[in-house]
């Protein structure tokens, strides 16, 4: 399940003709990339995901390090990243993430729900902030959001900063 | 004479941080046993009654399903809580100054008490210990205010300066009472007196630091200050585990 | 001079005891927050998966329930490891006898190590303090025999009698090496030892109590012995809440 370069049958192929007219033209699915070092967390919220027509899960790693080798590969629009990680925590991922990719959105998924943890990693670039434990509705949300280029940031977290 | 009183000075003040951690680790685990066990329990029993209406096809089952995953949010906040009143991630992972400045809001959400904290940012970092140990106090020192300054305004102030570090923690309420009656009773038994300003101080020695306790009837200020020696180099330290980058 | 010796070893002694604490509650915290959390997190995917399943008429909905009804089971287990660590309730609830049983079967089961436990059933209880003290002793004896000890067979045995109380544990290992370097330095500063024994020494001084240490090459016995002062009679003391009838 881990580390996969996701397979391109989604996108479009430049041969086939185009959907008529009544059907609008299926948006490529966003590719999402999720990082925890929890197997079951990345597993479940994976399982989440895929369950969106309009979301590819596209590859899961379980540190930093991990997924700032996989970024050139794999091309993922979104990285939902947790914070607390053996090897490489959440926060120095994100910087380095984007030194290299500056249009990536990094979205926190994490378990702190401290205002302080959000702002720290608003420092570090990301474009939001979802408690692990909210409905997973809203970290559909939240996905939806960062690839509008909006900050998102979780029910909990807005109003304590 | 005076070594018997030492001695019971030391069996008392032994006693009663023994008697400190015992209740501490009796009260987190009956909040383990009683709290987030049973709501886990209960969340099982949901679990189970839901798994048994879907093989029956009966359409209840989701809403079953439902009540076990809000009572299992709940045992999430709560195991949240649990351990963050233990130690907050926020000192390991983030550091003394944000771990402050949380404890200082939460105060203030909690008691109405006005607040205000402020911090100099450090160049440099404090080591592990003393960072735990400033925590402790802040907190010790913000218990006392709640229970007995009668205060209006706390404030709490961390700064890094050439000599070290300096912690203070003001209040604007009644002033620490002189210490009167409390003391050695005539059967040489100690009377009960409390155990927070003195574990301060142990804290505070132990760190090799000083505490200066200012109080007068419009208000007490606790101040500590922390030699050089406790601020480490951040280039030669390796940051947080999980999480460096943070300060 | 001896009262600086006194204070010197007060100082020590609190700052082992904070630290031990601060470990204590660090481990805790974090056991909590890595552990339990995630493991909750992860199951309320795996029920957001089945109600999303079940509601799309997937017929791997019942399997992902089940899934996360494993994870759930292996939450609450693990809750209940912790809660028990910090302080079982079968010493709360059921007396001191069934949870030093309690701990001997688990040390043995974790061990391989042969145990034995044997009690002499006290008609009259021990005092709730007295009780706690003896099970973290025993504790502490316990994790030394697995640590150090090299042991194969350990017996623990507990017994009322006339004088009061006397708890023994011991074990067939190579015995406590001679304290040797290990002492007050020249500076006055105490070099760095362990703790375990030393605490123990401190509770049964609280206690008024006497412990004997028996050390040879062919093993280690731990006595301790308890004064009637710490034994009370059960008609005098209301029995343990919510399970009146227990020893
Ligand atoms: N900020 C304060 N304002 C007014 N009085 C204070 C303040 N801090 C401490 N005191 C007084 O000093 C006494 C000693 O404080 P200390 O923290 O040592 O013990 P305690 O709070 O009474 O008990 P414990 O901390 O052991 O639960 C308090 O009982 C109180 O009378
Ligand atoms: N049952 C035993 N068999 C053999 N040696 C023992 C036994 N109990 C203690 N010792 C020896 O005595 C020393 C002191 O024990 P003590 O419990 O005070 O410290 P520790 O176990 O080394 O560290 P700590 O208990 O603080 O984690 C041990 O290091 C060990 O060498
Ligand atoms: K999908
Ligand atoms: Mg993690
Ligand atoms: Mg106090
Ligand atoms: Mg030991």
């Amino acid at each position: 399940m881990t580390d996969q370069p996701a397979s391109t049958s989604d996108l479009h192929d430049p041969t086939t003709p185009p959907a008529p007219a009544k059907a609008p033209a299926k948006a490529p699915a966003t590719r999402v990339a999720i990082v925890d070092d929890h197997p079951l967390v990345a597993e479940g919220i994976e399982a989440i995901l895929d369950s969106f027509p309009d979301l590819e899960v596209v590859g899961t790693f379980s540190n930093g390090r991990a997924i700032i080798e996989a970024v050139p590969t794999l091309n993922p629009d979104v990285i939902l990243l947790d914070l607390n990680m053996p090897e490489m925590g959440g926060l120095t991922a994100c910087e380095i993430l984007l030194e290299n990719h500056p249009d990536l959105r990094i979205l926190i998924l994490s378990m702190h729900d401290s205002p302080e943890y959000i702002s720290t990693a608003l420092d570090h670039g990301a474009l939001g902030y979802v408690l692990k434990d909210v409905p997973t509705d809203e970290i559909k949300r939240a996905i939806d959001a960062v690839m509008r280029g909006e900050q998102y940031l979780c029910t909990g977290a807005q109003g304590s900063l | 004479r005076e070594r018997r009183l030492a001695d019971a000075k030391l069996k008392e003040l032994t006693q009663r941080v023994f008697d400190a951690q015992e209740e501490e680790r009796g009260r987190v685990a009956r909040e383990l046993h009683d709290g987030i066990s049973q709501l886990l329990v209960g969340v099982r029993y949901a679990l189970d009654s839901a798994r048994r209406r879907f093989d029956a096809g009966d359409a209840r089952a989701s809403e079953t399903l439902d009540r076990g995953m809000t009572s299992l949010s709940d045992a999430i906040q709560e195991v949240r809580r649990i351990s963050r009143d233990l130690r907050p991630g926020v000192l390991d992972d983030l550091g003394l100054g944000p771990a402050l400045k949380a404890l200082v809001v939460d105060f203030g959400a909690r008691t109405g008490i006005e607040t205000a904290f402020d911090t100099v940012v450090f160049r440099n970092r404090l080591d592990n210990d003393t960072k735990i140990s400033l925590y402790r106090i802040a907190q010790e020192a913000l218990t006392n205010v709640e229970r007995h300054s009668g205060a209006t305004r706390l404030s709490v102030d961390l700064r890094g300066h050439r000599n070290g570090a300096t912690l203070r923690i003001s209040d604007n309420g009644r002033g620490i009472a002189p210490p009167g009656a409390a003391s050695l009773g005539a059967s040489g038994k100690v009377a009960r007196q409390g155990i927070g300003l003195r574990n301060m101080q142990e804290r505070v020695d132990q760190m090799d630091g000083s505490l200066r306790i200012q109080s007068t009837r419009s208000g007490t200020v606790i101040e500590v200050q922390v030699p050089l020696s406790h601020i480490v180099d951040p280039t030669a330290r390796t940051p947080a585990p999980g999480l460096s980058g943070a300060k």
